[in-house]
């Protein structure tokens, strides 16, 4: 998995990139694993929305090995 | 191709020229543009950052669905990212529609739309 | 002056360009455009006719009476009588405003109400 | 006063222009006028507006010498 950061989410992180060691992962154990490495993410959890793969996700959906995940903040673009 | 959109660093042309359809009563453009204050401070420019494949695609497939509601026959968005100095546009939009509703209200919800669902964002402002 | 009405029988330029304000976010235009058909027939032109100190003075009413909606910063409203040839503006509409929302709604509120209280008229079409 | 025809009034009055020979009339007066001299007006009564002076008029306004006064059928400007 290579999980992408963006705007306010790379700031937090202070990274744009990261490669989790995680084979397959639902929502919730990749917000553990990303907030184990990035604590500074966590006021922001609630305003993040995660894409895989370019879409949006949806409820339930699953993570695994090579999909291209991204954090996106609020957006505001216009 | 009824849904021309393009996600650029390139200073968007103004005016940029739509065709002539015999077609279409309605030509509607808006541009949105750099202010020259943010928060009550003045600045130099903004500075937008993309997720651009995702960005691209969500633009076409938002353009795509809107126009089920509104059918125009040509929409054009160009998206700017990257430094966009005060009083260029960081969006185009031009529409070629029979008739004006439809161009207003694909014009109108596509903006609201984009700013909830693609992924660009202002990250930072640059002093003037 | 943030209204300027122009009645006039000259083709309306296309682009029409307004100046660059830095305190405006949005800039909206609509062209108005003769189709190529009337009633499922191909025409020449469309034949406008005005009661020209009337309407000009209903125009500038109507854009000062939504200002205070829509609190545009600049609005150009052009609107061609005598023949207006197919593919060419009967009218046009430039917004310059801070937000989008209020250009988008000044453009279709002074539309919906240009084509109830205005005095022009569809007089006739030209054939090609 | 003076009386101006447009579109669909010019066409079934035959004219542009009309001045009664009236000195002070309310609105049902001037329609009788009007009505009497050009028949054909008869069926666009109910969609025509009045204006005076370049204003539509508001029930109970009187036309009077001078007045420039204009039919108006349903508009199609834009």
């Amino acid at each position: 998995m290579h999980i992408l950061f963006f705007a306010q989410a790379a700031d937090a992180a202070g990274t744009r990139e990261y490669r989790p060691d995680l084979p397959l992962a639902d929502l919730e154990t990749l917000w553990v694993d990303l907030l184990t490495r990035f604590p500074e993410l966590e006021p922001l959890r609630p305003t993040i929305r995660i894409a895989r793969n370019g879409e949006y996700v949806r409820e339930g959906e699953l993570f695994r090995h090579g999909d291209e995940i991204a954090l996106i903040p609020p957006v505001s673009g216009g | 191709m009824p849904i021309e959109v393009t996600l650029t660093p390139a200073a968007i042309p103004r005016p940029c020229p739509l065709p002539v359809l015999e077609t279409c009563g309605a030509v509607a453009e808006f541009y949105g543009t750099v202010r020259g204050e943010e928060a009550g401070e003045p600045i130099g420019a903004l500075v937008y950052e993309a997720y651009e494949p995702m960005a691209q695609r969500q633009m076409e497939r938002l353009a795509a669905s809107l126009l089920e509601e509104y059918p125009c026959t040509l929409v054009r968005v160009i998206h700017r990212f990257g430094i966009v100095p005060v009083g260029e546009a960081a969006i185009y939009i031009g529409i070629l529609a029979p008739h004006r509703r439809e161009a207003f209200g694909f014009l109108s919800a596509f903006m609201d739309r984009l700013k909830t669902e693609v992924p660009i964002w202002k990250i930072k402002t640059l002093p003037r």
